[in-house]
This record gives C-alpha cells, structure tokens and sequence, in this order.
C-alpha cells in the first residue's frame, strides 16, 4: 500500500476533531496538585510505562499518539494517562503481530533533533495564517488555533510531518517547523492579554494576507 | 468482559512473553532503573535539570549556549530525542510550558512528568485561563509581568530558565541547585528563596 | 443584581467551549437507530420529563440549556439526554427555592414567534462571517463556524439573544435570526459537497469583506 | 453516594412535592396524557405531522403557506411557541434536520424526538458526514441530488417536506397520511412508496 492510500484509508476511518484535543474547553476544574507524588500510582502503571518499549521500535510517536486519540470520547475522558497508554498498546501490539507471532518487526530510522533549518519559507516577525487542515487523519495543530493568524517567533528546527507517521508508522520528509506566537486576546477573546505560542509546520501554514 | 487497567496489563504482558517479546525480569528491571534515577538524579529528573538551570545562572556562556541551542548544550548531562528549547525568564516575561493535545514534556532532562500536567484540567485551561491556573499553583504574577504559554504540538520540548533568585551572589552550582524546583522549570512555580 | 453584572458573573464561571458542542467531533460510531422504540425507555425518565414543568414557568430555555452544559465533561459524555435533564432540573429548582420554600417564583415573559422581520441588516444572498465571541457564556453557535464566512438565505425571524436569556433567566429585547447558509467544503475540507444552514442572530456575524 | 439517576428523580420529586410544587397525580396524568397523544396523534405527534405533509402534498396553496409561513399555516392543526421554518425537497435538493448544540426538534409538530436524534453520534457527524450517516439509515442520494444539513442553532424548528410519492395523484389525504414517516420528516428516510 502506497503512503498516500494509507493516509487516505486513515482519513476515512477518523480525522482531527477529537475530544483529545483540550486546548481551551471549559467545564474542567482545579488542577489535581499533588504534593509527594510517586513516579507510578499503581504497580500496573509501571508495568505499562515499561511495556511501551515492546510496540515503539517498529512505531513512530505519533502513530502511538494517533492510536490514543481513537478512544471513544467517553472513554477518553474517564481514563487515566496510563490507561490511555494501555489502550494504544494493546493496539499496536496487535497491528504489529507480536500477540500472534515471534518475529520482531523491524525497527524503523528515527530523526535525530538537528540545529536551526538552514532555509525557511518565513522569518522572525512575518504573519502566517493557521490552515483549517481538518482531514489531516492526525494533526498537531490544536483546535483553538485554526484559522488564526501569527507572528512567527522562528524556523525552530526540522521534522517529519505527523500526519504522514501516524498513518504509516515510518517517518518521511522532514519540513521546517515554526514557533509561532498568538494573541490571546484574538483567540479566546478581548479580556484575556497573555501570548500563546505553539510550533507548527510548514504545511500548516500559509502567509496572511491582513 | 470489563477488565480493569490491572487485569488488561497483566495478560498482554502475558500474551507479549508468550511469543518471546518480553521478559518480565527485564520489565521489573526498567522499572526498578527509572524509579532510581528518579530518586538519585542519575537519569533525566527533576535533580538533572535543576544541575542544568543551576549552572546557566552561574555560567554566562552555558547560559547563552543553552538559549542557543539547548540540545548541544545539555548534551553532557543527557542526550535529546527531540528537540529542546529553553526559555529565560525576565523581569518583563514569564513563560508556562504545556501540551494541550496529548503530554509533551521535557522528560528527556526532567523525567516524566507529575499527574497534573498531564490532567485535562491543566491541558484545557492554561491556554485559556493562564493567570487563573497559575492562583491555583500559589503564583501571583506582578501586573506588568507578560505571560508566555508554550503549547508543545510538535516535537519540540520546553523548558523553563527561571529568574536566579535574589540574594544568591557567589553560591555554588550545587547550592543553587537546590532552589530549582520542579514547577519552577515548567513556569507554575518560582525558584525557592534562598 | 444588574442583568450585566449578572452576565458578567456567569461569564467568569464558564464559557463556551463545552463538550456538549459536538458539531463535526470525530470519534462518534454509527447512529443508535431503535424500531420500536418506546416513548420514554425507563418510567424515570417520563417522569422526569414531567418534573422539567416544575422549573420552566420562572426561567428560560435558554438557561435550562446552558445549566445542562455545566455539566462536567465526563459526565455528559456518560449520561443520557434525560439524566442530562434531571441534572439541569435538580439545579434549577435549587436556584429558584423549590425544593426549600413553598412559594412559587413569578412565571417570566415569552416571546412569541412572530412573521418575518420587517427590517433587517443584511439581505438574502450578502455574505457575513461568524464572530469569535468565545466569552459569552453561553452561546447557539456552534463552534464549527466560528469565524467562517457564510451567505445570508433569509433575515428568518427575530428572538431574544440566547446569551441574556441564559445568565438572567429572563428574556430581553429581540434581535433579528438570519439563516446562514455554509459550503461544507470551506468548513471540513474539500471532500465535502454539501450545504450547512445554522440560524444566528445579529449580534453574532459582521459584514465579510473577502 | 453515587445515585441512580431513578433514585435521585424519587428524591426530586418528593422534595418538590413537600413543598407544594408538584403533586404525583399530576405528573402521572401528563405522562399518560403525552402516551396517549404519542399514540393516537391527539397531540403533536408523528400523525400530525404526516397530517400537514399530506395535505401540503394535496393543497397547493397550503403548501405555499406552508413555506412561507409555517407557524401560521400548521395553527389549525397546533398552536407553536417557537418558530417553525418547512423545507421542500425538491428533484434537486434533500434536506436533513439536526440540533448539534442539544436536541432541538419540531416537537411542537412532531412529539418527542427518537434516541438516535438526541445521540452524540447523529449530533456530531450529520453536519460532517451527512452521505455516511443517511447511507446508516438505508438511504442513498442520487449523485446530482444537493444535500443541504440545518443545524438547529436558534429557536426556529424545522421540519422537512418530503417529494410526494410517485403514482399517488388522486390520493385523499387520508391514504397520503400513511406514506409519510417520522424519518422521512426529518430528512434521514424517503416517504413509503405505494
């Protein structure tokens, strides 16, 4: 199967809006504060955090993340973090036949962090417009941001684009991403003055005409 | 057929070791190693980064490498995944760090993260209701204070360089280190006074 | 308490970006379709139904609404529509002393549905983008549209505005609903042929000048 | 402490009563009543609005009244305390009714409306993926047929009037009634075929 019928069987299946992306929903409460909190709460939650290192190999981060992100909303929100991370693995050990056979699948290559791009389609303080990507199958663009217009802060460094890694589960092209920086005030509204950065990629963005 | 999270972990690592994929020793193995060096500081911890903000206060041109690029210069405490990105605290601007869309966190210098970053409450409102979240973490911003947040939605990972605190002229890295508190290099806390 | 002041409380504890706006969320399986099914699927829930005329003669709907979408996310997305009722009445009937005095609140003043407007600021065929008034405490546009730009059908009918009628429980003065018609391609992305229609009021679109 | 939704209704309504709010008898009467109404169209209910479809069907001017003023038009049938907007379908266009903030839905004309309506799973994928949800439901558009979703945003109701059955010329209202289903009223079913 070629990566961009894989893609596009992803995007049929499940596409971006999920309840998974929080950013600015109301109706949460108090932060949970917890003071001398243990590195697990439960002996499984340990197990599950280990247990991540049998499906990632053959797996990109965002695949993992991806899987998550097809919990049932209800389910989502009335699981814990490690629960969430019990669910995508399961799964991928499945999709990765290690519940069934003992061949190890393969690993995939991995980007290596790399210094500031060397060339990039904009520069500290140009506007860019946050596309409305919204059949991207995965995407890191938070909800709250679409269609909103930025100030690119930096070309931050390179990476391959999530949406193609979680479809398929290698990496390909990297692209330049951008730490772009927002006026809370344009997003959530006049009373509010803080700055809202976010990094983004070159195919999430376009130049803003205002 | 409702099994909890306990009983589900308990047969896929079963399922896992049947067919050769995992060993159980090696799974307590890791666990015992990452609950180590959370204790100790040997491995990425809240104690590495603290070594880390530490030694940019006390060292101009580590300070000025980090804010460069932080991957290259924390690559002698601990080498990076992903992408780092280090931002200094001001007197004019503050910075907070989060991932709205999943749990981004710099694990790779501070380890995982504590259960409320990782919250929907945290996720959903910093963005939103910064100063609000921040009461509830004690912090007070002073009213010409910006207020920076950093949504981590993509690979990289943010860390904060609090403010060296007033007072500490002439302190070791090691006695510094001690006032860098976890929620300090998130932007939800300040350093402790010394 | 003025009807500002009033509007302004509510605002600061909880918007409009609840879970209860669905439009467009992914992660939804097949519609739940019933033959048979009966009227109420319990006898609690007929009852309920019932108690909601305990609490509507003193308030709005629009306040019932927006009372269900306090609920916390997890519990919405985990109770059914009439314990989702029930939640809103038990809170309603507390806010207006039902359960801890005999006296009955006065029934407010309803509007009635009345013929077409006889002005209106825009007419069928101009095109007017959606406001991003995301601190009105409660708000009928969904969050899909928010910000897009659509073309007027018709200058539909005049109602008091939701966002009033939520935080005072009592309706103030009319404005003008337009029927807004969307292309589903600028909304959800180019694979989408059809036409959304959405009623807003006035208060919420401005002139597009695209 | 955790309630059944049944116990914390008993509870509401004894509270209510010992204050004098509600009487039993009372509830119990208008739940039969909406039974009764439901059943044999008394009351807003599927008859009644298989009853205005059939005679717009039938009534040329009616049907024009209908769309141009439908609160008016339906007042001899039931008296509405919100507005009412009729959509026609035509060879061209189908229409399909939603509420994707809560469940609104003509039940000044129609009754209560079904669960599948009022579901999480209609709400939020009939404004996104109306082909795939009204393909779930049996029916299938002709490809050069526009496919216009309302989302029931304000007050207005909706109610879809669907294309007269083909081979029914000369049918009473009466026999018309009988083609026309609650779906086929909401834009996720075709009227039967004679």
């Amino acid at each position: 199967m070629s990566t961009r019928r894989a893609i596009d069987e992803i995007v049929t299946l499940r596409a971006v809006d999920g309840v998974h992306d929080l950013g600015g929903m109301h109706g949460f409460g108090a932060v949970p504060i917890e003071t001398g909190e243990p590195l697990f709460h439960a002996p499984w939650e340990g197990r599950v955090w280990a247990l991540l290192g049998a499906v990632m190999p053959a797996t990109t981060i965002d695949r993992f993340r991806w899987t998550i992100e097809q919990m049932p909303p209800a389910e989502y929100l009335t699981s814990g973090y490690y629960a969430r991370w019990l669910w995508a693995i399961e799964r991928l050990a499945n999709e990765q036949g290690l519940l069934t056979g003992s061949a190890e699948p393969a690993p995939i290559a991995r980007p290596k962090p790399s210094s500031r791009p060397a060339t990039a389609r904009w520069q500290r303080g140009e506007r860019v417009r946050v596309l409305n990507r919204v059949s991207a199958g995965h995407t890191r663009v938070p909800r709250y941001l679409r269609r909103h217009v930025g100030t690119v802060e930096r070309a931050a460094f390179s990476w391959p684009p999530p949406a193609e890694s979680a479809a398929t589960g290698r990496y390909g092209n990297a692209e330049v991403v951008y730490t772009v920086a927002f006026a809370a005030a344009d997003v959530f509204g006049p009373d509010h003055d803080h700055t809202l950065t976010a990094d983004l990629g070159e195919s999430d963005l376009e130049d803003s005409v205002t | 057929m409702n099994l909890t999270p306990e009983e589900r972990v308990e047969i896929l690592e079963r399922q896992l070791h049947d067919q050769g994929h995992v060993d159980p020793d090696t799974i307590d193995a890791h666990i015992t190693a990452i609950e180590e060096a959370t204790e100790d500081g040997t491995g990425p911890s809240t104690a590495l980064g603290a070594k880390v903000v530490a030694r940019a206060w006390n060292d101009p041109q580590f300070r000025a490498r980090l804010l460069d690029d932080a991957v290259a210069a924390v690559a002698e405490y601990a080498s990076q995944a992903v992408p780092l990105a280090v931002l200094a605290d001001t007197e004019a601007v503050h910075h907070v760090i989060v991932c709205t869309l999943c749990s981004c966190y710099p694990s790779g210098l501070l380890g995982n993260p504590p259960a409320w970053y990782k919250s929907f409450e945290y996720r959903s409102r910093v963005v939103r209701e910064p100063r609000a979240v921040l009461a509830e973490f004690g912090m007070e911003l002073p009213e010409d204070m910006a207020l920076h947040v950093h949504d981590s939605t993509a690979e990289q990972r943010y860390l904060v360089l609090p403010m060296r605190p007033a007072g500490t002229q002439g302190w070791s890295e090691e006695r510094l280190a001690a006032l860098v508190t976890r929620d300090s290099m998130v932007g939800t806390g300040w350093p402790l006074s010394h």
